[in-house]
């Protein structure tokens, strides 16, 4: 049985008491529980603070570029569809920088887990609004405040019919940590959108402003309800909810290309006897 | 060279030109003859002009030329635009009924190829398949192959489509019988060689480099690959995955080839630019992947479908930071079926981006070549063995070593953890910031080229090697050189070729030695700055003596270089 | 140079580093000194271990040096890391409280600046200001000017503030004041220089360019650039748009250049590569935009922090196809500010792109340089008047010339319509496939650089002019090496360098001229494998015969170069 | 007065049959029923048989890069706010390659007006998926049928917040030139969705496709309902509904500026002398 200890990485670069380590003790103890093995499992990234989780943990690592965390977790699913694919990136590389990825790794629904630190700024870059930062938010750039209203993830992934869609916060720990379980073992693509306070560069949406505002999704809510779940996607400032928003089982990707139905791609032999007869088609 | 007539098949855009030159190339290349045919587009899909050339002989040949001998022109513009090209012997093929001639000409031949059409088959869709007959008429070949030819095409459809195809060839090709042509092409049997261009031998090398993984967004002129290979998925076991944007596509392909297959992506220039920094990724994690860039005239969108060798330097120095790379520009459709191999296997070895530089008219020519041979294939990968990995306390995927090549493996083929970093990183693969050992892994990186650069094959070098002339060329230039160098030196003006198609890292010992010898160093190009040409002064210091561009959007034809080497060069002669 | 002082301040990223090194580096500039500061970060924000360094001399001053005479440290990791850099008469200033080190050394100096600011501050927000205090008082730096400083920090805050922070510094002085120092820094009257980083220079300059539109995407180094511009956008009318990403960025600015506006972008090496695109595209339709690369250390994300020159041969090929771009590096923030004027009137006046090399240490590094003079701001925009355009029959944009320069207007000017496209166009700029037309635009855009070469200013050319040896540099190594100059040449070895801040297009005779008069060619470049050198050979054929390279990620110290230099160039002397 | 003559461009290489010259006919009535001038009006394109559109009318042009087109026009109309700016550009232009631009733009909210040509397929490069080719569709790449469901931009636009969210279709040319009027006069971003029949190489969505499943929304229809509007985004196949879906005025991203206040930027004159004072900054 593996346990937290197998799952402890490198030290950690983030700042005291930032949100980004309550997302990393929840994924410790999430693969934990569901007793995965540090191998049976790929952490994908991008660049910034989020980004720097997967050295945190242990497991195989692509921590690649800005923005481009989905193309090669898709990818590797691929071509490894035994692999678990876990994604851990930041509110501004996923629907910023790569914000045309993340809607059509919702139309595809790959099997990964999406895992976004939305501390509403960007931190390694040392706070610039991002796309989630509320409008009006002064930042050394915005000094007149953002002045376009804030990109809502939960939304847009509900309207395109996304299979998996949650929001989580660090401040709740466990119900963060079965967010996580039960997106892991969702088929499909999980979004998870953690509210995570960036102690540095976020002045405004602190522990405290989450705590006074976010509540927990009654027991009996029903995540299969599409109009009630656009209705709670787009509750935000003095109500925010947290939980599973939007669960809408529909195939996996993986399993939309026929080619994969003969096992992992990586484990298919490569046959290229059957060029001979190939050439026959250009006499 | 006994035999050696051109066609010219012309019109508009979705006239049905292809199926008429396809079906013509197919049909020569079976009754034993050797075709080159090379395509004229224009960027939309109804309309314009364009034309595709069949060039037909009883020796190998390896470039289009100019002056026709029979156009088949399916719009009135096709015999206006074409008339100053045609031989004084040639055949105008059209159709009287809908194109009115002002001029007169004992050339042309009116064929109601639309009429008889729809008199046989009831359609219009016919009336290609009457000018593929008028043209076996005209030159007495035999329409016994055509059958066969229709029985492929249509095998899963209706047979009746197939009589009806055969009775209209049959109408066309009485019409045309008679004609006086200055050449009979007739059918024999066939040299057993194989038709196919240029996308299609990339394709097809990269699925018998064991290539499982490609990914691209559509663009002309690499599109051809995208098609071949969704074409072959079924068969070879292919994931070819149509990415939202050529950035997507680059970063699937790295990590396809991370998780342990072989990846490919093409594109072209404006699709290359969205990849570069994909291209400095790979490069830093040292995944390897082949990329095909299929070039067409810029800057920018410039000529969509035209050709150009105009994007070389951007290739080679494509990507923040240093980094090795290899970069391939096969000449031939074969030689790009073998180049694609050895691409992928240096990929392997080496761990880096093998970049194959195509280009329109590479793309889609179509050549007679000898049947490529799957004895010659060979695939290797290079990863650690399985006994190795056990045996391995720790794993560090990016040790120093002598060559720069570090001990590769893939998640899921031992219990190690694989690390793949964009940030600078640690023999593990974990970001590190220690700059002393940053010096030491820039260096392990570089240190490849030393032993890469000793992979690759020198140039071809061809024509009369004891000349003062030496021209200098790469990739799809490679055919109207050759003939070019061919006239010349039938003239008895001494010249010699270098023809390279493994361009990076460049052989710089070698090319001191030999360019030293000459004295007009003349660079052939399909650009407007001779950038392989400025590639090898500034590894070498040799500079060129001359430059022959073309930068239309064309691609060369031999007798142009003749021209233009008699203009410029004027010391032909011994060293 | 009687007085050189090198003040190091290091710790935690967080702990407040750059308030303590702006502090100082003010006093010292308003006291009548010169000022060098450089910054070596780490990426991220809390931890790890950076520092500034900040070198105080009497004499203008261009680099640091690697000896420490006053090491302040906010952690114990500062001083282990450092220890070896101290000079025997160096301090070593830190808190005691909270650092408990093992070792003894006389030069070491406990300041309880937690305690002190607590006691008087409540605080330890305050400690920062004790350890400015007890570096003045070390110095018998009087403390009078910091109440200037500490009023315009503060003007809009509690007055208290401003009072407690003065206190602490005095009891920072107090502990220190009665310290031998080896020197003694008295505060003068100011020389009325300015003291200003590259980014800020950058910022200045464009915006004495009369620059209006600014769009990038945050990515160190180059964000520094934003963060000025997004400050002064009230005051100058400035619109600054952070884009979703560098593609909408670099799209923005050639649509608001086409537009009518002076625009710019800011990027590093990976938002570059997104850029590239963009970079082609404006090759294309011929829109003057300034585009500033601040690099560092690739490939890939690499080393976001720190320097490298990686990045100058894919800034001159970046975009497919062929056509003209402008490259300045510059060598000083003074030189950025001037530059940048040059690079908006030129990008203006040949209707291209021009791309303006910085690094992180450009960026970064904080200079004493005479106030820049607006009397030199010069504006030129190269539009067509009002008149001309009244009085014009039809309008063609892309109009051939002699120099390449096509006519230009903007939307609204006139009745003229302006018409920009991506495709090969017309001379109005409708898309055309015209394939001989095609090769007269190709001329015209390349023609330019005929022209373009006449504006570049030559190299400065600094040393023993008589020397065999000759050091090329470009950029921000200038001080560094001219530094190394200065010092080879007072110990009678005989070098000359020739450094550049214009680029491209070379000025190829000169450099055929001029290079061919050495032994020795020496490349010295914060990279590994000597780019511009290369670009020089490609022009030229001209090859160097020395390499000083660095590429840890650091800056070059003038102390380095001259050790190289002395280790690997072994004749001196006149030619 | 303007007529259509003034708005008669170069010739055309479209095929003929093709959606595109509905999409051309009605705006150029729209523009001249407004009594707009071609000077007055900047056509913004990239590249893709959509994008030739702006050669085919009279105005000035910006024709950039595929999926790129957005960008130019917001720039150049924070440079200009006075000159009126429209988009034509593909469904794989502006959904594909440039669906992050897409996102962010509706975040904005500009004043312009973004027709795009929906022909559900990449024309230009001859009949691959596009982003909004129905799921199941078989093509040249996607033999066995594109795998995963179309990208739905009117409900991703709602789920935004976008202030104008239409569908025309060229087979109702009078409503299609009224709902290019609207989208004109309006004030912020139009997103007007325009159903194109590709009769070379979409044989699926056809003229008469579209017409067996094309209605009108009926004349009570509110388009200030938001939920209303996301229901109408999401209706699809055998029920296709046609005009404004959605309304929401808001703030126009221009007006958002402080520094637009003082009129058209490209207007404003550079002003240097100030320079000086703000040298002393740095003493
Ligand atoms: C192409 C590119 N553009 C910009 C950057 C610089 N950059 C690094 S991280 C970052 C933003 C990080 O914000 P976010 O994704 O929200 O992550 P956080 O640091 O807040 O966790 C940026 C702009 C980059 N590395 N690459
Ligand atoms: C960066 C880049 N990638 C790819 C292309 C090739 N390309 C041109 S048009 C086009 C697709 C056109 O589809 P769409 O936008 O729907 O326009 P349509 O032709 O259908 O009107 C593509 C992929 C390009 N020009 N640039
Ligand atoms: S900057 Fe913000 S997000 Fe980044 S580590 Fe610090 S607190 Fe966390
Ligand atoms: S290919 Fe389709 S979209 Fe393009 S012009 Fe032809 S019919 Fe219209
Ligand atoms: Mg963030
Ligand atoms: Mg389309």
């Amino acid at each position: 049985m593996v346990t937290v200890k197998d799952f402890i990485g490198e030290e950690s670069a983030w700042c005291p008491g930032c949100g980004n380590f309550g997302i990393l003790i929840a994924l410790q103890k999430a693969v934990v529980e569901l007793n995965l093995e540090p191998q049976q499992i790929l952490f994908v990234s991008g660049i910034g603070q989020a980004s720097k989780l997967p050295h945190y943990i242990r497991g195989h690592i692509f921590n690649g570029l800005h923005g481009r965390a989905i193309p090669p977790a898709i990818a590797a699913k691929l071509v490894n569809h035994e692999i678990k694919v876990i994604i851990t990136d930041g509110d501004g590389g996923t629907y910023g920088e790569g914000g045309n990825h993340f809607i059509h790794a919702i139309r595809r629904n790959p099997d990964i887990t999406l895992i976004v630190h939305n501390n509403q700024i960007y931190g390694l870059t040392k706070g610039q609004a991002s796309p989630t930062t509320d409008q009006g938010v002064v930042t050394k750039i915005q000094a007149h405040g953002v002045p376009v209203p804030a990109f809502n993830p939960l939304a847009v992934a509900i309207a395109l019919n996304a299979s998996f869609v949650a929001r989580g916060f660090v401040g709740e720990p466990e119900q963060l940590k079965n967010l996580i379980k039960q997106g892991i073992q969702h088929q499909g693509l999980s979004l998870i959108d953690v509210l995570q306070p960036c102690v540095s560069f976020n002045k405004i949406n602190t522990y405290q402003w989450y705590r006074q505002r976010a509540y927990k999704l009654p027991d009996d809510y029903n995540p299969k309800d599409k109009a009630k779940a656009m209705e709670k996607a787009n509750e935000w400032g003095d109500h925010i909810p947290l939980g599973l928003l939007y669960l809408n089982l529909r195939p996996v990707y993986e399993e939309q290309i026929p080619v994969l139905k003969n096992g992992p791609l990586v484990k298919q032999p490569v046959d290229v006897s059957k060029i001979a007869q190939v050439l026959e088609e250009f006499c | 060279m006994n035999l050696d007539y051109n066609i010219v098949i012309g019109g508009k855009a979705g006239q049905g030109l292809q199926t008429i030159s396809d079906a013509l190339s197919k049909l020569f290349l079976r009754g034993g003859y050797e075709v080159f045919t090379s395509q004229d587009y224009m960027s939309r899909v109804r309309g314009g002009h364009n034309f595709f050339m069949i060039r037909i002989s009883d020796r190998p040949l390896c470039a289009q030329k100019p002056k026709i001998d029979l156009l088949i022109a399916l719009d009135q513009e096709t015999i206006d635009i074409h008339w100053l090209e045609l031989e004084p012997e040639a055949f105008i093929f059209y159709d009287g009924e809908s194109i009115h001639l002002s001029r007169e000409d004992k050339r042309l031949v009116s064929i109601s190829w639309d009429k008889i059409a729809t008199t046989i088959g009831g359609n219009t869709i016919f009336a290609n398949t009457v000018a593929v007959g008028a043209c076996c008429g005209l030159l007495n070949f035999d329409l016994g192959l055509l059958a066969g030819l229709l029985q492929e095409a249509f095998a899963k459809k209706d047979p009746k489509i197939i009589e009806t195809n055969l009775q209209c060839a049959k109408a066309g090709y009485e019409v045309t019988k008679n004609l006086k042509s200055k050449v009979t092409i007739q059918a024999g049997t066939t040299s057993g060689k194989m038709y196919i261009n240029g996308s299609e031998a990339i394709g097809l090398g990269a699925i018998a480099s064991g290539m499982k993984f490609y990914s691209g967004y559509p663009m002309t002129p690499s599109t051809g690959i995208l098609n071949y290979l969704a074409g072959k998925s079924d068969e070879f076991g292919l994931v070819v995955e149509q990415a939202e944007d050529e950035i997507a596509a680059i970063n699937l392909v790295a990590g396809a080839a991370y998780a342990g297959v072989r990846a490919m992506t093409a594109t072209s220039g404006g699709g290359f630019c969205l990849m570069t920094e994909g291209v400095s990724l790979i490069g830093c994690i040292e995944v390897p992947v082949v990329l095909v860039l299929a070039q067409r005239p810029g800057p920018s969108t410039g000529l969509p479908t035209r050709t150009e060798q105009g994007d070389l330097e951007f290739a080679l120095f494509a990507g923040q930071g240093e980094f090795p790379r290899f970069i391939f520009a096969p000449r031939t459709p074969e030689d790009a079926f073998y180049l694609t191999q050895k691409a992928f296997n240096l990929a392997d070895k080496y761990q880096v981006l093998s970049i194959i530089m195509s280009d329109q008219h590479l793309a889609d020519s179509g050549w007679t070549l000898a049947k490529f041979d799957p004895e010659k294939i060979k695939i290797e990968r290079y990863l650690l063995a399985a006994q190795t990995l056990a045996g391995m306390q720790e794993y560090r995927r990016y040790d120093l070593s002598e060559t720069g090549i570090s001990p590769r493996t893939i998640p899921g083929a031992s219990r190690h953890l694989v690390i793949a970093d964009s940030d600078e990183h640690d023999s593990r693969g974990h970001i590190t910031e220690d700059l002393s050992w940053r010096e030491e892994i820039v260096k392990k990186r570089l240190a490849k080229y030393k032993y890469m650069r000793e992979e690759i094959s020198l140039p071809i070098k061809y024509g009369d090697s004891a000349s003062k002339t030496v021209l200098i060329g790469w990739g799809s230039t490679y055919g109207a050189m050759k003939e070019a160098v061919d006239m010349l030196n039938a003239k008895n003006k001494k010249v010699v070729m270098l023809h390279f198609n493994e361009l990076w890292p460049l052989p710089v010992e070698y090319l001191g030695r030999e360019l030293s010898q000459y004295d007009n160093i003349v660079a052939v190009e399909n650009n407007a700055t001779a950038q392989f040409m400025r590639i090898i002064t500034g590894q070498t210091g040799i500079l060129p003596t001359h430059k022959i561009l073309r930068f239309n959007g064309q691609p060369f034809y031999p007798q142009l270089i003749v021209d233009r080497l008699e203009k410029e060069v004027h010391v032909y002669g011994d060293r």
